[in-house]
């Protein structure tokens, strides 16, 4: 029976391939490639054998005891694979946006290699089956994109990387705290639908809260939660795929799909509640939210007011699963994938202005868009989406999250969106209007690649941004289609309070 | 027939006898004939393994004549554990000491014969049941480790040496002290014949001896405070020495004091002194980290980092000590499974520490620059062992980590927690110092030449084992629970 | 109280000595001769109180036999150390070696 | 500070002395007595002596380890003389006299050694006093300039250096298939014995001279 196999070949299917990327020569360009592609299809179209069968209800479970009382517990289970499937195929896009962006740069086998090993430890964390897994996979998530941040290895980017490591390996040894304590007070907590600690005696309650703060301080630095963000805006003086990856899918997704964990799978939402564990919860997130889109406002420089984005949009998904009641949750998973999709368009366009003009700041981008209209065109349906102007894909994040506050009774929810939204718009529209509207300078910053016919740019730079437009569009408009991710996200939420 | 091949004797005599010949056969020679040697002590080890999975614990009367008149030897779980460790560390490294001596002779002459006699000594102190039969084998063990840090010449390997020679005899005479006072009480140096005898109400000479000897074997052991020797003496001797010590040597004396805390003086230990143990080991963790922190010499920083991680092995004395079995039993596991992680990824961390060295020509952190792009291999297996060393999964450092961290809880003693999560993270710290220099291009003037494909080999071969350990622990401790009466 | 008793007696007396010339004495050859006091110390307590009881015990005496030997060995090593060390150094002391001062001999 | 220091260490260790003192002075009766059990075991040892008894039979695997030991230290020395800044010179040839006497000696010396060899095995004596009166007269015939400081011994000096222990270890392996190492089956015991501790006087006896040896000719 290879079932059980099914998700330790997903993980394996981008381990092989860094390790391996790792010791080819820096030459091999063609077989590296051939590597990269052949493990993201195979992962891909094992994702989809996986789907079929949860959808019917089938579970796919891989089990090793490392130690007595210690096992090793990969789950596709619904929610995994709605992060799964995500992690996947972005980093389809991202390696080919990659392989084109790093065209010629130096220590690429090392690049890849660890980008590689990054894409695995999030597979790993989305499929985790309980703690100790999901720890396992955090850590090499860390350790994974250290190298990536440091790539470029000046001084800049060797002190982000000390941040970063300072942050990240703090959060993980909190984590780790928070699982041996829960371990030894529950035994080995697997992650099931609907949480497993409503049996334990009411004494251990109040120990259980201060896991749970532990557990949600550990994993709120890689989810950036204010005000353990500080991380985030350095690391983006990596290239533009990592800050991509880091901020579409890999870290911060990392730590909000590990809050999802924790709230519904270890304590579940129920008891979460009981503890009155969710409120503080929502508080952090909406301080988040706010105070992440106030800084975006008064940044310059692209990627940061992009990275300040995340932080503000990434606490939507907490705020999500702060919400007790399903719409909530849908709300909050489905943006989970959403946002994923409109941050990597986001960047990709950031990267593609850096790379084609040499633009990196706002106020560089007066008339960009008749230079570049494609990847503005991208850039503007990403930033609308982000508005959650209808019927993009944020629209029906922050609808469902609307009516989730309603749900759980915590209408001052409604204010902190209307105002993010505001916020959003005003440091978006901005940068649309110059892009659009302002004449373009008599010259470009530092053009690096010049206009080739109908290609404003490297065609392996301009197809994935436009194909992650495309899917903000069709994601927000076929929301209501089978397979979409709100269906799917629906499909969880049905299971998570079946009792 | 089948007594000619038991593997038991074997593990101490074919040391010996091949680091004679190794002698015999002159300055510098003898490599191929101790890698195969150390091999087939691997295979000895195992097969000894077996048996005692197959029929439990066994006791061996040299010379027929038994205690208290002959000299017993004893193999249980915890002694198997480490004769395995020893020959996994040792194989991997004399691949690596043949590559290394080539491309850098000096201190070759007598590394053979003295790797030898270091390794008899080893399988014999952890085969040995008897309280004086140990002293010869810690005179052995210290002389030969003495010898081998003066091996290369120097002011500073002879300097190091020296203070090395005065702390390792000052270790043994006061457990010899102790065996003194012990024969003097019963009349038997045989752990068989003593172990029932020793009882909380045991003579005042009784519990003095238990001191000196645990004192002894902890300057031996290179706790702190007792650790001004250590850094000095590994940093300073060749590299594939160096990985010996670090890696063995001081494994075989913390074995002692753990067989003697567990076994022999368990009637006498206290939770005072168990806590005293753990508060040494802290400090050690915090102030070895601290000044592996800010070393500029590759090898002085792995040298401290062995004083910080020896830190860890001590902990778990007020975790084992008067608690419930279940805690005691999960404590020493990560205990011994902390110094078997250690074992192998400190032999990896001196063994990668010495090709950088040989490729960039210096032992300076500051100029190790181009070497992920020249010997990603070694750099790689670097980072493995710092995993391990950082305890994070899955590694064997981890497993141990686990282990030490869950019998804290349950005891509550979470300060122990605190000590081993900022331990941990001053290891990354001291890691990454490491790493993030060997990130960088080669900085002008300075130029990494390639090294033996075999230095980065053998070294990979232990990080990975390290890391493996991680996965397949459980084998492990299975063995180590035999003889155990916990 | 045995004659045996007093020679172990004289022998704790030789170990407390010989320890404080081993950690107060900075100059090598005295510390290397307060290890063999030190020493002889042991050896005395070991054969003194294996024959307190009057009669003759070889074991304790063989063994000192090989301890005796050990020193010796480590006395050698010692001292050539000792006299490598005066060689590189042209003192008969331990250095206050800071490692980190000194150049990688290679 | 440094008195401080001094007092305090001094204090320590008067502290430990009255300490073992006090402990030595109050040990109760004891638990198991050898003494008996050697002379119960004599007969099957080989020797008729109970010292060499113990040291080359009963608890002979102390003795292997601590020939090992010996030899061990003289590597130690080897590899210092590796690196001796001066190279090895002999050491200017001494007075007439002492030459002839220590050439007289000499050959007594051997004499002496082997007697005390010999008798070993019922009365005081055995291999390390034999080897020790060896070394004594190598030492001598250096002390004349007779004899060349070996820094580098050739395989000849190497082969007698390493004989005992070998000889040693030969004899230990050849018990196993009887036994457990070092079994000595009683009839064979004296002869393997006497064969060991032969074996053994020559390699100490080469070993401790050679400890002196060694490291005569460095430099001052």
């Amino acid at each position: 029976m290879i079932d059980p196999w099914l998700p330790a070949l997903v993980v394996l299917s981008s381990l092989l391939p860094g390790l391996i990327i790792f010791f080819l020569a820096e030459s091999r360009i063609r077989l590296r490639t051939t590597l990269n592609l052949v493990g993201a299809f195979a992962k891909l179209a094992l994702i989809g054998v996986m789907l079929w069968g949860v959808l019917n209800e089938h579970e796919y479970v891989f089990r090793y005891t490392v130690l007595p009382g210690l096992d090793l517990v990969l789950r596709a289970d619904a929610l995994a694979l709605l992060f799964v499937s995500l992690s996947a195929a972005l980093w389809l896009f991202t390696t080919l946006y990659a392989i084109g962006y790093l065209e010629g740069a130096p220590n690429r086998s090392r690049f890849f290699g660890f980008f590689s090993l990054c894409v695995t430890a999030t597979v790993g964390v989305a499929m985790a089956g309980n703690l100790f897994t999901f720890f396992l996979f955090y850590e090499l998530l860390t350790l994974a994109t250290y190298p990536l941040v440091v790539h470029r290895g000046t001084e800049k980017a060797l002190r982000a990387g000390h941040v970063y490591l300072a942050y990240t390996l703090t959060g993980g040894a909190l984590l780790l705290i928070g699982t041996v304590w829960l371990y030894g007070l529950a035994g080995q907590v697997d992650f099931v639908q609907g949480g497993s600690l409503a049996a334990l005696p009411p004494e251990t309650a109040g120990q259980l809260q201060i896991i749970f703060l532990i557990l949600i301080a550990g994993l709120g630095v890689k989810a950036a939660l204010v005000p353990l963000h500080g991380w985030l805006p350095m690391a983006m003086v990596a290239p533009a795929p990592v800050s991509a990856l880091l901020h579409a899918v890999a870290v911060v997704k990392a730590g909000a799909f590990g809050i999802v964990r924790v709230v519904y799978e270890v304590y579940g939402i129920e008891f979460a509640q009981s503890l009155a564990l969710l409120l503080p919860l929502a508080i952090a997130a909406s301080i988040t939210i706010i105070w992440g889109s106030l800084r975006a406002l008064f940044q310059d420089d692209l990627k940061r007011r992009l990275a300040y984005s995340t932080v503000s949009q990434v606490a939507y998904i907490v705020l999500g699963v702060a919400l007790f009641g399903p719409l909530g949750t849908i709300g909050g998973l489905v943006h989970l994938v959403h946002q994923g999709i409109m941050k990597i368009t986001l960047f990709f366009c950031a990267g593609n202005y850096a790379e084609t003009l040499g633009i990196h700041k706002v106020s560089e981008m007066n008339g960009v868009g008749r230079r570049m209209p494609w990847t503005t065109l991208a850039f503007t349906l990403g930033a609308f989406g982000m508005i959650g102007v209808p019927p993009l894909a944020g629209f029906i994040s922050k609808w469902y999250l609307g009516l989730g506050a309603l749900e759980a009774g915590m209408p001052w929810v409604l204010a902190v969106l209307a105002a993010s939204s505001l916020l959003n718009a005003a440091y978006f529209l901005p940068i649309l209007h110059r892009a659009w509207f302002r004449p373009p300078p008599t010259a470009w910053p530092h053009e690096h690649i010049p206009q080739r016919g109908r290609w404003e740019t490297a065609p392996l730079l301009l197809l994935p941004p436009l194909a992650t437009a495309a899917a903000t569009l069709v994601v927000g408009l076929l929301a209501a289609s089978d397979f979409s991710p709100l269906d799917w996200a629906k499909l969880i939420a049905d299971r998570e309070y079946l009792q | 027939m089948t007594d000619f091949l038991d593997p038991l004797p074997w593990l101490i005599v074919l040391p010996l006898a091949w680091g004679t010949l190794a002698f015999l056969l002159g300055p510098g020679r003898g490599g191929r004939l101790a890698v195969a040697a150390i091999a087939l002590q691997g295979v000895l080890a195992l097969q000894l393994a077996g048996q005692l999975i197959d029929s439990g614990a066994r006791v061996y009367a040299v010379g027929g004549w038994g205690a208290s008149l002959g000299i017993d030897l004893m193999a249980d779980g915890l002694a198997a554990v480490m004769l395995l460790l020893t020959q996994a560390v040792a194989l991997p490294l004399a691949v690596y000491a043949r590559g290394y001596f080539a491309a850098h002779p000096k201190g070759r002459a007598l590394f053979w014969p003295m790797t030898g006699f270091l390794l008899a000594a080893l399988n014999a102190l952890f085969l040995s049941a008897d309280l004086f039969n140990i002293y010869v084998t810690l005179e052995l063990l210290g002389l030969a480790a003495v010898g081998l840090v003066a091996i290369a010449g120097g002011r500073q390997p002879v300097t190091a040496a020296m203070r090395y020679l005065f702390a390792t005899l000052l270790g043994s005479s006061a457990y010899l002290l102790g065996v003194a006072l012990i024969y003097g009480t019963y009349g038997s140096v045989s752990l068989v014949v003593l172990t029932p005898l020793i009882h909380s109400g045991a003579p005042l000479a009784v519990t003095l001896a238990a001191a000196l000897m645990l004192l002894g074997l902890l300057l031996k052991t290179a706790l702190f405070p007792f650790h001004f020797w250590l850094p000095p003496a590994h940093g300073g001797a060749p590299a594939p020495v160096s990985a010996l010590l670090s890696a063995l040597v001081i494994k075989a004396t913390f074995y002692l004091v753990l067989r003697l805390w567990l076994e022999l003086f368990a009637p006498l230990t206290t939770v005072a002194a168990a806590q005293l143990l753990g508060v040494l080991g802290a400090a050690a963790i915090l102030w070895g980290s601290v000044l592996a922190l800010t070393q500029s010499r590759l090898k002085m920083l792995v040298a401290y980092s062995t004083v910080a991680q020896v830190g860890y092995l001590f902990l778990l004395f007020p975790l084992a000590t008067l608690v419930p079995p279940d805690a005691a039993d999960s404590a020493v596991q990560g205990g011994v499974m902390q110094a078997v992680a250690h074992g192998l990824a400190k032999a990896a961390m001196f063994a990668t520490a010495g090709s950088m060295i040989v490729a960039t020509g210096r032992d300076d952190i500051g100029h190790l620059g181009g070497i992920d792009t020249r010997l990603p291999l070694t750099l790689f297996s670097f980072g493995l062992a710092g995993v391990t060393l950082m305890g994070l999964p899955p590694s064997g450092g981890f497993s141990a980590k686990w282990l030490l961290l869950s019998a804290a809880l349950e005891t509550g003693q979470w300060w122990w927690v605190v000590v081993m999560i900022v331990g941990g993270l001053l290891t990354a710290a001291y890691v990454f110092k490491v790493l993030r220099r060997a990130f960088l291009p080669v900085a002008e003037g300075d130029h990494v030449a390639r090294v033996p494909r075999t230095l980065e080999f053998s070294a990979f071969a232990l990080a990975l084992a390290a890391i493996l350990l991680g996965l397949f622990g459980a084998p492990l401790l299975d063995l180590l629970a035999i003889g155990r009466a916990a | 109280m045995s004659a045996a008793l007093l020679y172990a007696l004289a022998g704790a007396a030789l170990f407390a000595i010989g320890l404080a010339g081993l950690l107060l004495q900075p100059h090598l050859l005295r510390k290397i001769l307060a290890f063999n006091i030190l020493g002889s110390g042991a050896f005395l307590i070991l054969v003194g109180l294996g024959q307190r009881d009057g009669t003759a015990d070889p074991v304790p005496q063989a063994m000192v036999l090989t301890g005796i030997v050990v020193a010796i060995a480590a006395t050698a090593l010692a001292l050539a150390l000792a006299r490598q060390l005066l060689d590189l150094t042209g003192q008969m002391r331990l250095p206050e070696d800071r490692p980190d001062a000194e150049p990688v001999d290679d | 500070m440094k008195v401080w220091l001094t007092a305090l260490i001094a204090l320590l260790c008067s502290g430990l002395a009255l300490a073992l003192g006090a402990a030595m002075l109050a040990l109760p009766e004891f638990v198991v007595r050898l003494p008996g059990q050697v002379t119960a075991n004599l007969v099957d040892s080989g020797v008729a002596h109970p010292v060499t008894a113990v040291l080359l039979n009963f608890r002979g695997y102390d003795t292997l380890l601590e020939v090992a030991v010996l030899l061990l230290a003289l590597l130690g020395v080897f590899a210092l003389s590796h690196h001796a800044s001066g190279h090895a010179h002999p050491s200017a040839p001494a007075h007439p006299v002492l030459q002839t006497l220590a050439q007289l000696l000499a050959p007594l010396m051997v004499l002496v050694a082997g007697y005390l060899l010999w008798v070993g095995a019922h009365a005081p004596g055995g291999a390390f006093q034999a080897g020790a009166v060896l070394a004594a007269a190598g030492v001598l015939l250096g002390l004349a300039g007779l004899l060349p400081a070996w820094a580098q011994p050739g395989v000849l000096l190497r082969g007698g250096l390493a004989l005992g222990l070998l000889v040693f270890l030969a004899v230990a392996v050849a018990g196993l298939p009887q036994g457990e190492l070092l079994h000595y089956p009683p009839a064979l015991a004296g002869a393997l014995i006497l064969l060991v501790e032969a074996g053994l006087t020559l390699s100490i006896g080469l070993t401790l001279a050679g400890l002196y040896l060694a490291s005569a000719g460095w430099r001052q």
